[in-house]
């Protein structure tokens, strides 16, 4: 058996070389290589008609509620400027991938994407953006992540769109001192999950409460974890009287229906991805509009003003069977940003990926008429915006949040980390 | 004080509806020598159904929950049946791991009909609550708890006196021996599955209602708390499953309350509590507290 | 000493094995109690005994499958009470097992190899590697397993899987795979049972051309008293997991206390040669 | 004796036509992976480095559960051991952004390597606990490892980075980078060399060693053994195999395997989080042997390679397949039906074909040379 196993390598590895020599010659991946350096100031995925963007998302995994908000946000605002002519003359196109919340489905999609699309209009999921981090920056993909996580203002080519989550939670905070909730020496509870949502959440609360003179109860929590009950009645045990929520929407339920249930006057404040206006149809719904305040940078889908009425109006006519949430205005307001950005390398004549960077990076005011506050690119590594609203759940209203105060920013929330 | 009381209350209540999951591994897992790891999906789809029935048929409350049962009763026998039967005379672990593709299956269809939302499961309770000596215990825990408990006695009255019951340990302690008394395997595997598929339904039930919300798709992760707890145990005692799931719903809650104190193990431990508990009951036990230990023959 | 397995005979001394003494326990039922024989070298010695006697506790004590409450078991001036079965393995008890207990997919070579096991030294890295050593070893070692196997009348089905043998061909992978033990000890639980009396007729010559071939001496539990009076050199009885008797075929069948064993108390008109024919023809069973 | 002449004349002659399609196969095969980064662009490349870097994992698992028969759902644990032994092994000692990030900083060829044996380092402290369970009960106390591991995994953040998880250094091998150097294109034969390429030769290497030595040990000696206490372990036991030893000797081997599949699948992530090596993937393992067929070192390769790639390539051509919705509709997305047919797979091949997708491949090739057959 080993006799006749050394002629058999031999053979291979003869046939292996010759047959390489032979086939590369013809290889279909070494034509685009060649002319590389005198390429004109159109990158990958740009053609004269058209511009690729890729979308890597979640439709299948624990994310999906957000990711079909923000596709059909995205889908409003395309169709509209594509129909009044596009962007530097191009339509914009979009890649989509789903990568069910697995990191490794994202990192394979997304080897795909880097060959064909300029940009990514939406990577969704912190395990999947965090994943990608060093592959965004080596291919120089500029990037549109739904997260709000100021740690991902490192990576030059990650844009932010809203205010992070640790402005959120300044804000709020500042909110509640303002409005006679909290006072010096108190305690505030912050149950968080894991991650880099719950640890940026936890940066912001920490740095308020030293503004403010409160000390921060932590309470850290798995994805998994249905029942926070007990962690309410540690918090309860602690005289805590404010407690912030930076959790999914049903730990959200969980937490301040078990408060209002057992009697615990505590005031809640969510991040905003912890609320779901599916929330509202739970046993949980009386003790939300009762207890919780959200802060956010993304307007309600009820929200005044201009962009997000017309928002509304065209999603109800194109969507009119469609959960009504705060997504579908991000997923718009992200499509602005997208299109300023390639407007703006347009005119700089490099519709490339390090022309798109720059682009980005010029950009020191993006208005998207109310649907997000004003956006500051122009110092890079920096947070975007620093504005929030602050809602109230309302069963009464479509979107089930009311704007219980406008954009504003806390005068922490102004110089923090500036 | 108070907030002891308060976790030990709220971790029975947990505990006993682990028990409930536990005990339905335990049946079938006495029965057919397979370890169920498709508990987690007859869990989802007693929940999803009574759900359904509940919020979108609009049926009453106990009929929503009898039709959900009945649901995850025949998605149970259906496995069985069509899947586990068939691959009788295979090893134990073949059969299981099978039951984990069958998991995949059904979770993933349930998953997709949930779709985006949280469903709620429209019971009477809603988040009423009871004030009882300065401890407030929601009615939902007080009915899984009765409802555990109810089932529970019964499940041992009858698998103690009944005819069925009777053949049910036979049939587990001896396989060849009830075979020659007419006890009918085939009919005992159905019987309990059966039960599997109606206690983890109710289970289902008792973890989606207040404080939780409703239904959503990371309801079946709770389920898999229930496989320390049969182990712990003991996978073939069914005593031993009703008070590992109690061990493992106290120590959660336990881990829970008093994670400020347990801050050095890391934040979040309690997730981990339940298999170390489990993992120290196995070095000292290899069968878990109450399992019977194999006799090998050469 | 001429056999066509005399080339595997090495230089060691003859062993003899020795009960001494040995009580077994199992919660509360003493299978065995206080028994004691000595094996001859190059005998061969029988255990016989009525269903539940305890001759298959005996045998697993011997190959170290039940430690004993107390007594000893030794191999020549090795003591074999404490030791893992593996141990007493490679010190050279090689057994069979009543129940067939071969790898059923494995083909009759990979099952010999495995009895093997104690003599060979490839260890994962030089196996994995497969590493001069390795294969060297291998191909003297499936050198052996042939001549083992050929001797058994296996030869022509070294590939075949064992899960497609006959019943009584599996028998003989049993012994074949117990020699490649290269043992010093043979121990044969029931090497008869399913058999036929044509097939037990040569399993009784196998027997006895492997001790007259290999020089050692074979242990062995039976019930087919046929082929234990035709080929023990020393019978040990057993009832109730106590020794009632222990001496030559001859001696044991005339033994009053056999006979009561195996028929009972009643006295009938048949006389005790009687009943040791019916002994003989194995309608004890 | 001519009888016997010709019975032998035609065994040697179907040995050598079974040698010759053993000759042909490999040969195919080997020309196809190596020429494949010339002509298969980065997405399937990626794909295949997934899909290699779980073969890895999965031989290990079906070294311990097809051939020892131990059943272990705490796979990933070991596979994360390597991933992220790797990375700190060979990460620079660095500050970033306020926290303090942990790394050795060794050669990444060291590091590899010492990833491999700390994690059958990892495999040899369970096996006492192993060795006290069996079955279903070591199964489950297995799977505790996975939820202790990620544990560790989230908090120990100094060394893993928590839950954003860590940046994977490259690796490189005598000074050549296998990652991608911004500005600085390889070009080998004018086709651009980039990360994938560059580590797909590698994947295919280490795949093919593993392989290799799988198949050598399940044919010699310890293999045998480990069948043997898979089997009957008394009977193994007085056989003369030390079967607590062996049952240890398999956890260090298949969690080096584990180990060396995870310096493999961090070198493919480019970055690796926690979040990857949960419950699901343990059973993704587990999976990949069941499917590919217990104890088959081809089958294990298979069953990864399907379990691994399936999703992202229905994803990738859920426009021409039938039946199919798009994305974002209520209907069978490609990503619930690539769960589908990964549990379908599972329950048909424990249901009808035991011997998973291996058997299989002998059935057909028994159908296609009926005279090898007998």
């Amino acid at each position: 058996m080993s006799r006749g196993s050394r002629p058999a390598l031999r053979l291979v590895a003869a046939t292996a070389a010759s047959l390489l020599l032979a086939t590369t010659a013809c290889s279909t991946k070494s034509t685009e290589a060649s002319g590389d350096a005198s390429k004109p100031a159109t990158g990958t995925g740009v053609t004269d008609t058209t511009i690729k963007l890729g979308v890597l998302t979640d439709r299948t995994g624990a994310f999906a509620a957000a990711g079909k908000g923000v596709e059909q946000g995205r889908e409003l605002f395309w169709r509209k400027k594509n129909a009044a002519g596009g962007v530097c003359d191009r339509k914009v196109e979009f890649v989509v991938k789903d990568h069910g919340y697995n990191a490794q489905h994202a990192v394979s999609a997304y080897s795909q994407l880097k060959g064909e699309v300029l940009a990514l209009d939406e990577l969704l999921g912190s395990p999947m953006i965090a994943a990608l981090l060093p592959d965004l920056e080596t291919d120089e993909m500029l990037t549109l992540a739904v997260s709000f996580s100021s740690s991902l203002l490192a990576n030059p080519y990650v844009v932010v769109t809203g205010a992070t989550y640790d402005i959120e939670m300044i804000n709020g905070l500042h909110w509640l001192a303002k409005n006679g909730k909290v006072a010096k020496g108190d305690k505030v509870g912050h149950i968080l999950l894991d991650g880099d949502y719950g640890q940026n959440a936890l940066a912001g609360s920490r740095a308020a409460a030293k503004d403010l003179g409160l000390s921060v109860v932590e309470h850290k929590i798995k994805p998994t974890d249905a029942d926070l009950t007990a962690q309410v009645a540690a918090l309860r045990k602690d005289g805590v009287k404010v407690v912030l929520l930076t959790t999914t929407p049903a730990q959200t339920a969980s937490a301040v229906a078990v408060a209002e249930a057992g009697g615990y006057d505590a005031t809640f404040v969510g991040s905003n991805p912890a609320f779901s206006p599916a929330l509202l149809k739970s046993p949980a719904r009386a003790a939300l509009e009762k207890r919780l305040l959200i802060a956010t940078s993304i307007a309600p889908f009820s929200a005044t003003g201009a962009g997000p009425a017309e928002v509304r109006a065209s999603f109800v006519a194109a969507f009119p069977d469609q959960p009504k949430t705060n997504w579908v205005m991000y997923g718009y307001a992200q499509g602005e940003v997208m299109a300023q950005i390639l407007a703006a390398a347009c005119r700089d004549g490099a519709l490339t990926r390090p022309g798109l960077l720059k682009a980005f990076q010029s950009l020191n005011n993006v208005d998207t008429a109310g649907l997000l506050p004003p956006l500051d690119y122009g110092k890079p590594g920096k947070i975007p915006a620093r504005q929030v609203y602050i809602v109230k759940p309302d069963s009464s209203i479509d979107g089930g949040q009311r704007i219980a105060e406008e954009f504003f920013a806390a005068p922490l929330a102004k110089q923090y980390q500036s | 004080m108070t907030h002891l009381l308060q976790l030990l209350v709220s971790g029975v209540s947990l505990g006993a509806v682990y028990a409930l999951l536990a005990l339905g591994f335990v049946v079938v897992f006495r029965a057919t020598e397979v370890v169920n790891f498709a508990h987690p999906a007859l869990l989802m789809v007693g929940a999803y159904f009574t759900a359904r029935f509940r919020t979108v048929d609009e049926l009453p409350f106990p009929v929503a929950v009898l039709l959900g049962v009945g649901v995850a009763v025949l998605v149970a026998l259906a496995v069985q049946f069509f899947l586990v039967r068939r691959m009788s005379g295979r090893s134990v672990i073949a059969v299981s791991i099978m039951t984990i593709g069958v998991d995949v299956v059904i979770q993933t269809e349930i998953t997709r009909r949930l779709g985006v939302d949280i469903l709620p499961m429209g019971d009477p309770w809603q988040d009423g609550v009871v004030h009882l000596d300065g401890l407030t215990i929601p009615q939902t825990r007080i009915a899984a708890l009765v409802l555990s408990v109810a089932l529970l006695a019964a499940f041992f009255a009858w698998f103690r006196y009944s005819d069925w019951g009777v053949a049910m340990r036979a049939s587990a302690e001896n396989p060849e021996t009830a075979a020659l008394m007419g006890v009918r395997r085939a009919r005992v595997a159905a019987l309990a599955w059966a039960i599997a598929g109606a206690l983890a339904a109710l289970a289902g039930l008792s973890l989606t209602t207040f404080p939780a919300p409703g239904l959503e798709p990371a309801t079946s992760a709770v389920a898999l708390r229930a496989f320390p707890a049969a182990i712990i145990g003991g996978l073939d005692s069914t005593a031993g499953a009703v008070v590992g799931g109690l061990v493992v719903g106290v120590t959660e809650a336990l881990a829970q309350g008093y994670a400020s104190e347990l801050s050095f193990l890391g934040l979040g431990f309690h997730t981990v509590m339940p298999y170390l508990v489990m993992v120290v009951v196995l070095l000292v036990r290899p069968t878990g507290l109450f399992g019977t230990r194999e006799l090998h023959r050469v | 000493m001429t056999g066509p397995l005399a080339s595997a005979v090495t230089t060691t001394p003859t062993a003899v094995l020795s009960v001494d003494r040995v009580t077994v326990r199992f919660a509360g039922l003493t299978a065995l109690d206080r028994v004691s024989f000595t094996v001859a070298p190059r005998a061969i010695h029988a255990v016989i005994g009525p269903n539940g006697a305890g001759k298959s506790t005996l045998f697993n004590v011997v190959s170290g499958a039940y430690r004993p409450s107390s007594g000893t078991v030794r191999l020549g001036t090795a003591d074999l009470t404490r030791l893992a079965p593996a141990r007493i393995a490679a010190l050279g008890v090689a057994r069979t097992f009543q129940n067939i207990a071969l790898l059923p997919t494995a083909s009759v070579e990979e099952n010999c190899l495995l009895g093997r096991h104690h003599l060979t030294r490839t260890g994962f890295v030089s196996g994995g590697l497969r590493l001069p050593p390795a294969w060297r070893e291998e191909r003297r070692h499936r050198a052996r397993v042939a001549e083992i196997a050929a001797f058994l009348g296996l030869g022509g089905r070294l590939d075949t899987p064992v899960g497609q043998l006959s019943y009584g061909d599996q028998k003989r992978v049993e012994i074949a795979r117990a020699l490649c033990v290269e043992p010093a000890l043979l121990l044969l639980d029931e090497p008869a049972a399913g058999m036929n009396a044509h097939e037990t007729a040569r399993l009784a010559h196998l027997i006895r051309d492997l001790r007259d071939a290999l020089g050692i001496p074979v242990l062995l539990v039976e019930h087919d008293m046929g082929l234990v009076m035709g080929i023990a050199d020393r019978v040990t009885v057993l009832d109730f997991g106590r020794r009632i008797a222990d001496g030559t075929p001859a001696q044991v069948r005339r033994d009053p206390e056999v006979l009561r064993a195996y028929l009972g108390d009643d006295t009938d008109e048949h006389g005790p040669e009687m009943r040791a024919a019916d002994i003989e023809t194995g309608s004890a069973r | 004796m001519s009888e016997i002449a010709t019975v032998a004349r035609r065994r040697a002659r179907t040995v050598s036509q079974v040698g010759r399609r053993a000759r042909i196969v490999p040969l195919v095969l080997a020309v196809a992976l190596l020429v494949a980064p010339f002509y298969v662009d980065a997405f399937w490349l990626q794909i295949g480095l997934f899909g290699l870097a779980a073969a890895v994992a999965a031989l290990g698992l079906g070294l311990l559960l097809g051939q020892a028969g131990q059943l272990s759902l705490g796979h990933s644990f070991f596979v994360a051991v390597g991933a992220y032994g790797y990375t700190v092994l060979a990460a620079e000692d660095r500050t970033i952004g306020g926290s303090h990030q942990f790394g050795l900083g060794l050669p990444p060829l060291l590091a590899a390597l010492a990833a491999v044996l700390l994690a059958g380092a990892a495999g040899l402290l369970f096996s006492p606990i192993a060795a006290r369970l069996r079955g279903i009960y070591l199964g489950i106390a297995s799977l505790g490892l996975v939820f202790l591991g990620q544990h560790v995994l989230f908090n120990a953040e100094t060394l893993t980075g928590g839950f954003n998880g860590r940046t994977v250094p490259e690796f490189t091998l005598f000074g050549f980078s296998f990652g991608d150097l911004r500005g600085e294109a390889l070009y080998v034969l004018g086709v651009p060399f980039g990360r994938e390429e560059k580590l797909w030769y590698l994947a295919v290497a280490v795949t093919a060693a593993a392989y290799l030595f799988f198949r050598n040990v399940a044919k010699s000696r310890p293999g045998r053994a480990l069948r043997a206490v898979r089997d009957n372990e008394i009977a193994a036991e007085i056989m003369g195999v030390g079967v607590a030893r062996y049952k240890a000797y398999a956890f260090l081997v298949s969690s080096m395997y584990a180990g060396l599949g995870g310096v493999l699948l961090a070198l493919a992530f480019h970055r690796i989080v926690p979040e990857t090596f949960g419950v699901a993937l343990a059973v993704e393992y587990l999976a990949m042997v069941v499917i590919g067929g217990l104890g088959s070192a081809d089958g294990a390769i298979a069953g990864a390679l399907f379990v691994s790639a399936l999703p992202t390539v229905l994803e990738r051509y859920a426009g021409v397949l039938p039946g199919l919705a798009a994305g974002g509709s209520e209907g069978v997305t490609p990503g619930v039906a690539a769960k589908f047919a990964y549990g379908a797979a599972i329950i048909l091949i424990l249901l009808f074909e035991p011997g998973g997708a291996a058997a299989v491949a002998t059935r057909v090739r028994t159908v296609l040379s009926p005279r090898t057959s007998q």
